[in-house]
């Protein structure tokens, strides 16, 4: 409590301060509003986890794009910046899908290659664009038909994205995209297809900062490609850091303060008239002041919001335990079988020629020393990669090499060994999560408040919250994942991979870390699992457990299958002993 | 199109020169730059401030306080390690703790960067400093008479030092008890620190060698072009991150190459294509782009494992 | 409406010949200048004239008993800033006219603020083509290119006649352009055939190979449009590569680090401007030594249109016998043959300079005026 | 017999996390110890916790008599505390002879690391075979080779080993304990923390059954291997 309380005080304190400075000068709320709108849009790709430097870039285009069509055409700014943004959107389309595959560093570098490429066409389009200072655009054409905003206008797209941003965090978009901010690997595996979404977050990204840069030229009056240069790529993505990558509200404090500090730095700091360069240097030194006592922004300052656990508890009306019976199988044959699965690591062979089959119904437990290719497997199953030979069938089809995301919203759902969940979100969330591919409401939906999306999320909360007081969390429901105990956070896992309703479950080491009571009420938990017709597959150190659980068991050692029968077989089998004992 | 230009060997040679010296000078900045993201991952955007600091030790060194040449590039390579060693602990040290992520350094380094050139503003004012021409002669040499390859004192001396350097910074990696322990550094903290490495310890080492490049760097530039502003980070702060892209993040081999693949394609660009001078930026940018979008690690990019 | 009657009643208390209400005891000037970042060089030396203009005024008593004060701001040169910048200005510090700013594209930006709040801007480096068609209020003490530039090509010509010229300029400064344009058009005019033409780009060092390129088409003269960040290197690599022939130069190279830093390349270079060093004005001898008292550097072209700047307000002052800013702006159009170290100024019915340019040649280590 | 390393109380806490729940142990000179436990016990953090890496959140580690709780990492490694990690943590850029030469980082005697050199490579002649070769480039036995060899670089008084046998085929395993074996007969205290408990308790003195974090049942390794408790903790009561 006492750190939110704290947190509202900086909060109102910038808003405060810029609120000052614009009743002192309303021109620079525009420079504030049009800041504003740049962090977002650095935010919607940093929060996806996406490092690009592209907003300037697009800022760039925006604004050339309203100016000329203003300009040359004379279209009134109704039309001349939606038409912008349109541009944005296209250009980001583009080169979206082949730069989205780069990662860190390299995204952000060629992404500020994109921004130099935009920059030089504009110096190399005189014609177009007034060449590298823009003159002709402002003085060769009539000078008013750039100068038309008013600051209300752009004050009015800003809370517009403040509230597309606000109502998308609170839908199941935001939360696809805080679970791929926290984890992608284990979002493909809810069903979240991550490609699509960091794609629609630079799109996004693209046509805020094309917005932004639209209200920009029209603002300004003129344009020069200098407005668009590697620092001012730099300016946007330190509004966004500072503020923090976590809440959409953090990157608009985070120009609220950068846009604030270096006017107060001006005008405070008038008396040393020969010193013109100290505000700089006091404003380099408040950024690494800043980013060294609050790491995770101005937004990681404030309590999380509850995920309204209490709510939901109250609303789970519907009888029941969040956990529904396994839906009847339409196909003959085993659910799963693997075929001749190999996969190897730069010429270590991982896993090496392994067949089993999993019948319907059935928990198999797989087994085997440390390093003997078990989690491979369950990562090849469930497509975070595809084998390097043999065949996966699931109810009859091959799905080898298909992308975690279809795997997972086929049926088949799982959890991790070392633990892989969304840590800075809530348990509740975590599971929700779960019912992603369930929650059919579009954003275009959530945008409007339908009553159907409020419907869904709270029957989704209902029933994440049943599931959630089923295995005994119902105490933990608005606790940070990371924050709870080892044992806690493998059960929430499991829930997690329940929310899903899948046929096929992969736990993989669910009991790591737990005591004995704990593991023993899990044995039990998956035991009533498989009788309302789960199909388990479990990777398990806990031999009590497994002897309890499993129909059958598979052994495997170096790779390789080394035995496969029922416990009793199993525990007696010479093979199986020295793998796990070693030899005599 | 100039298809003479083509068949005129002096002109093609000429251009070999200018884009080899150009691009040494692109590889020493990019070295000094890749090793600490190499080592830290991090990008130390203050890299090219540091630069320009280092350019004005050398200058006052040598044209105020009318020392040789080797006085001066000394100076410049001591500031360098000096500042980088300030960035180390006050912008980098701090956040290298749990739950800071790398953008932090990054923005930190931004931060630093701006003081950095502010006090250089301060310090020096805007006017541009040049070396007197007693530093260094200007006159070039010509190879194969007056019409012939011509080739500065400037150019003989970048060319040679970025040679030496780049030598130097391979011995010191690969052979030195201390290369290796930066090496081992960057392979994995963990290990290092259980070999009873003290891994703050070689993170210093690592900035004062970055930093020393970042100076000699800076000199040669300053030599080079005689143009010594607080503002002359800018442009080469640009050119080396797409250097250091070219050749591989933290490849250190690789930024030399993507260094003279750089200065050899733009210099052929202004050389040969029409309107070349117009488009050599852009060209630069796009062929990192498009090599990029092909080999997403760069040209000589192994993946982080095999990287330092 | 406000405007005029002020005007009106300006005007009547002129014919009348009365003192109408004497000027206030001080009277603020501002200034947005950039004055740190990469055009810092400019923004300080106009700085440092338009400070010392100040103290000459205030010491001559022109204006009575009334001092002038400045207000002066880094502009950085960004437009949001310099549009926050002339805001200020103009609302908490209530200053009489502008001096600024630095750049044009800043200018584009920020005038049209005093523009609509009915202020006065005296551009001192604002060059490019339209700056005074923004207003009324826009005045300029800067000769446009097309101007000055040509001004050394006739000499050039008469002397040497050349038949061929080959070009360099930089192709991302709007400045350096269009100052190509304006050689081009005088090049042509003069008779003389462009062979080649090369550009650079901002922040580049080495121009060797647009040069080489450039010498390979074997030119009479040669003409460089480079500003003072890249004139001298240019000078010294066109030596360097073994250019003998005449260097015509554009306004960059009109700066004494021209010649105290380029030395011998420099010498033979010839350039048009609309003030030097070397120039014969008296006012500008005594600006320069002046100048030279009180910062310990010559002055540049940059400092003597600031300096001037403030004597024209000066002026406007007295004639107009007003801080009013209304008053200011009819006074200043009105001024006649101020003595400023860039001649005997007045402004055009576009308030754009009149004020005789000269062509300069560096001689033994000076600029000396051209024959 | 001096009691090499003392550890009080300690503990281990990853966020929420408990790892490590209060274990003491000692480990006396000349002396395997072992330490075994299934997957997720708490042996590598306690490990890690005792080499310096990771924090510790409670508890109080004397080595040789010297207090190290809040040593840094490098300093125990002086004192003659060696860990080879879980995983080897070997340095795959870097080659084989460079691995071991950063083994002794802390030594400065020349004479003495050359000779421990020749010692290495007479005790894994598969490393001196391939001494020029990227250490990434290694099977995984040679690997465990390679990882052992450079923690003996640093001449320590006491090695830490973690899961040795990890991912390795039983001959190798083998292998790789009786070369443990020879090291501990040479005069270098030995903590062994295995998955693997008949092969680790086979060479071991004395040993420890770590579970949830804390010790569960402690004896000499004759006592542990006749324990029926033990082959339970491991593969469960049938």
């Amino acid at each position: 409590m006492k750190k939110s309380y704290a947190s509202w005080i900086v909060a109102a304190l910038i808003v405060a301060v810029d609120a000052f400075l614009c009743v002192k000068n309303p021109q620079d709320l525009d420079r504030l509003l049009i800041n504003a709108i740049l962090a977002l849009s650095a935010f919607a790709t940093l929060h996806a986890r996406l490092l690009s430097l592209a907003s300037a870039g697009f800022a760039a285009i925006g604004a050339y794009a309203s100016a000329i069509l203003a300009i040359k055409l004379g279209l009134p700014i109704w039309l001349s910046i939606p038409a912008a943004v349109l541009a944005c959107g296209i250009v980001a389309l583009i080169i979206g899908l082949p730069v989205l595959k780069l990662n860190d560093v390299y995204l952000a570098i060629c992404t500020l290659g994109f921004g130099e490429i935009v920059r030089v066409s504009i110096i190399l389009l005189p014609s177009l664009t007034g060449g590298s200072t823009g003159a002709n655009l402002s003085t060769g054409f009539a000078y008013e038909a750039m100068k038309q905003t008013r600051t209300w206008e752009l004050a009015l797209a800003l809370l517009a994205l403040c509230y597309l941003f606000w109502a998308t965090s609170r839908s199941k978009t935001g939360r696809a995209l805080r679970a791929i901010r926290e984890n992608p690997d284990a979002a493909a595996t809810m069903g979240i297809n991550v490609v699509v979404y960091k794609n629609g977050a630079f799109l996004a990204s693209a046509l805020i900062a094309g917005l932004a840069g639209a209200f920009y030229a029209h603002s300004v009056g003129s344009l020069d490609a200098g407005d668009f240069k590697f620092s001012r790529a730099v300016d946007i993505l330190s509004y966004a850091v500072l503020g923090g990558s976590g809440a959409w509200f953090g990157p608009i404090l985070g120009a609220g303060l950068l846009t604030a500090l270096p006017i107060l730095l001006r005008d405070g700091l008038r008396f040393l008239k020969d010193f013109s360069q100290l505000p700089n240097i006091v404003n380099g030194l408040a950024l690494m002041l800043a980013i060294i006592f609050m790491p995770g922004g101005l937004a990681a300052l404030f309590a999380r919001r509850s995920s309204r656990a209490s709510e939901a508890r109250g609303e789970a009306s519907t009888p029941g335990d969040g956990i529904e019976d396994a839906e009847e199988e339409r196909v003959s044959g085993p659910m799963l079988a693997v075929e001749g699965l190999s996969r190897s690591f730069g010429g270590v062979a991982a896993l090496c020629d392994v067949s089993f089959a999993i019948e319907r119904g059935q928990v198999i437990g797989l087994i085997g020393p440390n390093g003997a290719g078990k989690t491979t497997l369950i990562n090849t199953v469930s497509g975070i990669f595809p084998p390097s030979s043999g065949k996966i069938k699931w109810e009859g089809r091959e799905i080898q090499g298909r992308a975690a995301h279809r795997i997972a919203s086929g049926g088949i759902a799982r959890s991790y060994q070392n633990i892989q969940l969304f840590g800075e979100m809530s348990v509740l969330e975590n599971i929700v999560v779960g019912h992603h591919s369930r929650i059919h409401t579009s954003l275009a939906g959530s945008w409007l408040r339908l009553r159907s999306e409020k419907r869904e999320e709270r029957a989704a909360r209902a029933e994440a919250m049943a599931l959630i007081e089923r295995l005994g969390l119902g105490d933990l429901a608005d606790q940070e994942a990371s924050k709870l105990s080892y044992g806690d956070q493998r059960r929430v896992e499991i829930a997690r991979a329940l929310a899903l309703r899948p046929r096929l479950l992969l736990l993989d080491e669910p009991a790591a870390g737990m005591n004995e009571i704990e593991t023993a009420a899990l044995g039990d938990f998956i035991l009533e699992l498989k009788e309302r017709g789960y199909t388990i597959l479990v990777v398990e150190h806990h031999m009590d457990l497994i002897m309890k659980i499993c129909d059958e068991i598979v052994v495997l050692n170096f790779g390789s299958k080394i035995a496969q029968g029922a416990p009793e077989e199993v525990s007696r089998n010479e093979a199986v002993l020295e793998a796990y004992l070693g030899r005599e | 199109m100039d298809l003479s230009l083509f068949a005129n060997p002096v002109f093609l040679v000429q251009n070999l020169v200018d884009g080899l010296s150009r691009g040494a000078l692109y590889g020493v900045y990019a070295m000094g730059f890749t090793l600490i993201f190499g080592v830290l991952d991090i990008l130390n955007l203050a890299h090219a401030a540091t630069f320009m600091w280092c350019a004005f030790a050398g200058y006052l060194v040598m044209a105020v306080g009318g020392l040789p040449l080797p006085a001066g590039l000394a100076a410049a390579m001591l500031a360098g390690a000096l500042i980088a060693l300030l960035l180390e602990l006050l912008a980098f040290r701090p956040l290298r703790r749990e739950g800071a992520d790398k953008l932090s350094s990054m923005i930190s380094s931004i931060g630093a960067s701006l003081i950095l050139v502010s006090l250089a503003e301060a310090a020096f004012g805007a006017q541009t400093r040049r070396f007197p021409n007693s530093v260094l002669d200007p006159k070039p040499f010509y190879i194969g008479g007056f019409s012939g390859v011509r080739i500065s004192r400037a150019q003989i001396l970048i060319l040679a030092a970025s040679v030496v350097l780049m030598v130097g910074l391979g011995l010191f990696i690969r052979r030195t008890k201390m290369g290796k322990a930066i090496r081992a550094v960057a392979a994995s903290q963990k290990a290092a620190r259980l070999l009873g490495i003290d891994v703050n310890g070689v993170i210093v080492v690592t900035f004062l060698v970055a930093g020393a490049l970042a100076g000699a760097a800076g000199i040669l530039v300053a030599l080079l072009t005689n143009n010594i502003v607080p503002g002359m980070g800018n442009q080469i702060e640009l050119r080396g991150l797409a250097v250091v892209i070219l050749g591989g993040m933290g490849n250190i081999e690789g930024a030399v190459v993507g260094g003279f693949v750089l200065g050899l394609v733009e210099t052929f660009t202004i050389a040969y294509a029409p309107g070349g001078s117009d488009i050599k930026d852009a060209i630069a940018f796009l062929i990192l782009f498009i090599i990029l979008l092909v080999k997403p690690n760069g040209i000589m990019g192994r993946g982080k494992a095999d990287r330092a | 409406m406000k405007r005029i009657l002020f005007a009106t009643a300006i005007a009547i208390a002129t014919v009348c010949s009365i003192q109408a209400a004497p000027l206030p005891a001080t009277i603020k000037i501002g200034s947005a200048e950039s004055l740190t970042g990469d055009n810092a060089s400019y923004g300080v030396s106009i700085r440092k004239g338009i400070e010392l203009g100040i103290e000459e005024v205030n010491a001559s008593k022109l204006l009575g008993s009334s001092l002038l004060s400045l207000a002066i701001y880094d502009d950085k040169a960004d437009k949001q800033e310099g549009i926050s910048v002339f805001n200020k200005l103009i609302n908490d510090d209530k200053v009489s006219a502008i001096i600024g700013p630095t750049l044009s594209s800043t200018g584009f930006a920020a005038i049209p603020v005093a523009q609509k709040a009915g202020v006065p801007v005296i551009g001192t480096s604002l060059t490019a083509v339209g700056i005074t068609a923004m207003g009324d209020y826009v005045f300029r003490d800067c000769l446009p290119q097309a101007v000055f530039v040509p001004a050394a090509l006739a000499p050039v010509k008469a002397k040497f006649a050349p038949k061929k010229a080959a070009m360099l300029f930089e192709s991302t400064n709007e400045y350096s352009k269009s100052e190509a344009d304006v050689f081009k058009a005088a090049l042509a005019k003069a008779g003389i055939e462009l062979v080649a033409s090369e550009s650079y780009s901002k922040g580049d060092s080495d121009f060797r190979t647009q040069l080489s390129k450039l010498a390979a088409k074997k030119p009479d003269i040669y003409v460089f449009c480079s500003l003072i960040g890249e004139a001298i290197p240019v000078l010294q690599q066109a030596r360097e590569i073994g250019v003998t022939q005449p260097i015509v130069g554009g306004n960059g190279f009109n700066n004494p680090n021209v010649i105290k830093n380029g030395k011998e390349a420099a010498e033979g270079l010839v350039v048009g401007a609309a003030w030097s060093l070397a120039s014969a004005v008296p006012k500008s001898k005594s600006f320069v030594e002046a100048f030279k008292k009180k910062n310990g550097s010559d002055p540049d072209q940059f400092a003597a249109q600031g300096y001037s700047a403030v004597l024209i307000v000066a002026q406007a002052l007295k004639d107009g016998g007003s801080a009013d800013r209304a008053a200011l702006r009819d006074a200043l159009a009105k001024v006649h043959n101020v003595d400023t170290p860039l001649g005997l100024f007045s402004f055009d019915a576009n308030r754009d300079p009149v004020c005789p340019p000269i062509a300069l040649t560096i001689k033994d280590g000076r600029y000396q005026l051209f024959q | 017999m001096a009691k090499l390393l003392e550890v009080e109380g300690l503990q281990v806490r990853y966020g929420g996390i408990e790892a490590v729940r209060g274990l003491s142990f000692s480990a006396e000179e000349g002396r395997i110890e072992t330490i075994i436990g299934a997957n997720g016990a708490g042996k590598s953090s306690a490990l890690l916790a005792i080499s310096g890496i990771v924090r510790k959140a409670g508890g109080s580690i004397r080595f040789r008599g010297e207090d190290i709780t809040h040593m840094r990492a490098d300093r125990i490694v002086r004192l003659g505390l060696v860990q080879v990690p879980e995983g080897r943590a070997i340095l795959s850029p870097l080659t084989v002879a460079e691995n071991l030469e950063l083994g002794a980082w802390t030594r400065s005697d020349a004479a003495g690391v050359r000779a421990e050199l020749e010692r290495v490579y007479g005790l894994f002649p598969r490393l001196s075979e391939r001494r020029a070769q990227l250490a990434g480039s290694l099977s995984g036995g040679e690997q465990q080779m390679l990882a052992i060899g450079r923690a003996l670089m640093a001449s320590p008084k006491l090695l830490l080993l973690d899961e040795p046998s990890m991912g390795l085929a039983p001959m190798l395993v083998s292998l790789i304990f009786s070369t443990i074996a020879g090291i501990a007969a040479s005069g270098t205290s030995v903590l062994l923390v295995e998955q693997n408990a008949r092969a680790a308790l086979k060479i071991a003195d004395r040993g420890l059954v770590l579970s949830h974090g804390a010790a569960s049942i402690e004896g000499t390794s004759e006592e542990l291997l006749a324990n029926p408790a033990v082959v339970e903790a491991f593969l469960g009561k049938v």
